[in-house]
């Protein structure tokens, strides 16, 4: 095995944390602004 | 909300594994082949994405019910990223097998296209300002453009040789071992999966905003 | 149709059938055009330009005899694809501009309008034709070993450009910023189309053996495929 | 006989609502004004009876002799005149009217267009080119276009716009001509036109 994949497995998998936190987050402010207007009824717990 | 946390393991998971746990494909220079398993599940996930806007379009057009558009117009969005990081992984993979970031092969011209039906897609849609006829509008070009698809996978062929790797990574074939199968079927639905969140995001996002909408309209 | 209590009927739509309505509406628009030169002119003069300026840059030697076939075709199907998205959807556009598209709503069948705006195109296609395809033969010296085929790769080719942009003329004469959209939302649609004529029209000029003419089949079965989903999809966007 | 019926008729844009739940229904013989302030929409509501716009609410229905007429064929039953309808510049008035004529699938008839022509006392400018004609005559040569195909709806918007006195007194005969057979639905605010009507729907109220 090559000494560079340990990093480049690192840096996508920070990579990646970043994009699915975002998710996370958006996923959260999302479910507020449902609740806020009233139309979260329709969605998921 | 467990889906999804399991959905984030196990992308890291196939993430580790794909660098540190597979063994490179043989027939390929190096380490280049890991990189096949970004690339194939992206370009996977904008095909599908492609298609379910334009099934969502036809029922758009059918029963003019605006949560079909709203599913239309994220999944011709997320196809169209998805597209663009397959154009993009899939050039640095040439680069390293081929030595040339773009040549012109048949798949490269299909995706090409791709891109530019979905861009004139995204152009309509700005351009058009009534709601109701954006919506149509769209549909009626995803399902247009679509038609000369089959034309594309006809002809292109027919103009250059494809160097296309068919058979390397083709679940089926028997070049590929237990553990490769199993993470690049892992990786494919782990894409698959988040493609399924992010769509869901976006139509949501989407219904919010003409939610809101019509309320600023029923305040009067 | 209805007597009335006074007696007076609605005139009777009597043997009218789209293919007359489509007719009626291609006469006017060509009798329009006859008159105000709108959109001949531009297509022409966009088209006679290109020509000379490629003409002149290129001349009949600069490129070598085994290459010209291929290269000439290329030319060519820019020239005169580049040419048509500059003028074909000034049928539609001007119906919008001069404020005679509601009225033209109100009385004619959508399918009547969209065969009568093809008709159109198509004429405006064939004038294109006869004049820049015997033009850029003569200038270019471009030769041609099967004029049959190379004659039936441009007629398909013309049908094609026009199944394939008549429908998006129509639309973008109902959006904003109309001259640069046509283009952007036509190319992507006419690529296979574009790709296929110059093929075909390479294959005619080298004179490889053109059995059954497979370019120009294809071609045909694009023209045949896009009037027929246009004519299905047509009334959606005609209609409000 | 002919029935006009609209339900519960709104049109609303993004962010605004232009009116909403606008109900009436008319037979033959009734004149209809539709009167309200300038952006109240008025032109809209014809431009969705006649179908050229789809109401965000509502509906409109049209029978003649019970028979509900369907949208594909409404044209047919519709005639319509109103300031941003216009006709094609480069042709004469006649061409216009030949036109129409065979896209409405009519037989062209010279003699019955000049019978219609006579009635806006336009029959020597018939062969005249339409974009040298003065507003008014434009106006004209939409009546008649409203008129060539005997329509039981006639939906008239601002009819008397750039008229003369005698314009306006050939609007007036057709009006009375089709309160004889036939709905007619004005939308004005010029007190001379809605006193043509029996009935006055107001949007701005």
């Amino acid at each position: 095995m090559k000494s560079g994949l340990g990093f480049v497995a690192a840096v996508n998998l920070i990579i990646w944390s970043g994009i699915t936190l975002y998710l996370f987050v958006l996923d959260r402010r999302l479910k507020k602004l449902e609740q806020r207007s009233g139309m979260d009824v329709h969605y998921e717990k | 909300m467990i889906y999804k946390i399991l959905l984030t393991i196990w992308m890291n998971l196939i993430i580790a594994a794909v660098f540190l746990y597979v063994e490179p494909a043989a027939g390929f220079p190096g380490e280049v082949s890991r990189i096949l398993f970004f690339h194939v599940p992206t370009a996977w996930v904008a095909t599908l994405a492609f298609f379910l806007s334009m099934i969502a379009s036809c029922v758009y057009l059918i029963t003019r019910k605006v949560n079909a558009d709203f599913l239309a117009q994220s999944s011709a969005e997320l196809g169209f990223l998805f597209c663009f990081l397959a154009t993009v992984t899939g050039s640095i993979f040439a680069k390293a097998t081929w030595g040339s970031f773009w040549n012109w092969d048949p798949r490269q011209t299909s995706i090409v296209m791709l891109l530019m039906i979905y861009g004139a897609y995204f152009v309509l849609r700005s351009a058009v300002p009534d709601h109701e006829k954006r919506r149509v509008f769209a549909g009626v070009y995803s399902i247009l453009a679509f038609c000369t698809v089959p034309f594309l996978v006809f002809v292109v062929p027919r103009i250059t040789n494809s160097l296309h790797p068919e058979d390397t990574l083709n679940p089926a074939s028997p070049g590929m071992d237990m553990k490769t199968l199993i993470f690049f079927l892992g990786s494919l639905c782990a894409y698959t999966g988040l493609f399924v969140w992010m769509l869901r995001l976006k139509v949501r996002m989407l219904r919010l905003l003409d939610r809101e909408q019509r309320a600023f309209r029923s305040n009067f | 149709m209805h007597p009335t209590k006074s007696g007076r009927w609605i005139t009777q739509t009597v043997s009218s059938t789209y293919l007359s309505e489509a007719v009626a509406i291609w006469f006017r628009d060509l009798r329009s055009e006859f008159r105000t030169r709108y959109a001949v002119n531009s297509i022409l003069m966009f088209a006679l330009t290109t020509l000379v300026a490629v003409s002149f840059s290129i001349g009949s030697f600069r490129i070598e005899e085994s290459e010209r076939p291929f290269l000439y075709a290329v030319l060519l199907w820019i020239i005169l694809v580049f040419s048509a998205l500059s003028g074909l959807s000034r049928s539609f556009v001007k119906e919008q501009e001069a404020g005679t598209m509601d009225i033209l709503k109100l009385s004619a069948r959508p399918q009547a309008v969209f065969l009568g705006k093809l008709f159109f195109n198509l004429t405006m296609l064939g004038a294109l034709g006869l004049i820049i395809v015997p033009a850029f033969i003569l200038l270019m010296g471009y030769k041609i070993k099967f004029p049959g085929c190379f004659a039936a790769m441009m007629v398909t080719g013309g049908l094609g450009l026009g199944a394939g942009t008549t429908l998006v003329a129509a639309m973008i004469a109902q959006a904003d910023a109309r001259g640069a959209l046509f283009s952007a939302l036509s190319f992507p649609l006419l690529l296979p189309l574009i790709i296929t004529a110059i093929k075909g029209s390479e294959r005619a000029a080298y004179g490889i053996s053109a059995a059954g003419w497979p370019e120009v089949k294809i071609a045909a079965a694009y023209a045949v495929i896009m009037i027929t989903v246009s004519l299905l999809l047509f009334p959606l966007i005609w209609e409000e | 006989m002919c029935t006009l019926k609209v339900t519960g008729i709104g049109k609303y844009f993004s962010t605004t609502i232009l009116f909403k739940d606008i109900s009436f229904e008319l037979n033959s013989g009734d004149v209809v004004a539709i009167t309200g302030w300038n952006g109240s929409g008025k032109s809209t509501m014809l431009r969705i009876i006649s179908g050229l716009v789809r109401p965000s609410a509502g509906q409109v229905e049209m029978f003649c002799d019970n028979k509900p007429i369907p949208k594909k064929s409404r044209r047919r039953y519709v005639g319509m005149v109103a300031p941003a309808l216009s006709l094609y510049d480069e042709l004469t008035a006649l061409e216009n009217m030949e036109f129409f004529c065979r896209v409405r699938g009519i037989a062209y008839d010279r003699k019955s267009c000049f019978n219609i022509l006579e009635r806006v006392d336009l029959v020597k400018h018939a062969e005249k080119i339409c974009g040298t004609f003065s507003s008014g005559m434009k106006q004209r040569l939409k009546l008649v276009q409203a008129l060539i195909h005997n329509p039981p709806f006639l939906l008239l918007d601002e009819p008397g716009c750039n008229l003369d006195s005698r314009g306006i007194k050939s609007v007036k005969n057709i009006i009375s001509d089709q309160r004889s057979w036939g709905i007619t639905v004005i939308a004005s605010n010029e007190k001379r036109e809605v006193d043509y009507a029996d009935s006055i729907v107001n949007l701005s109220e």
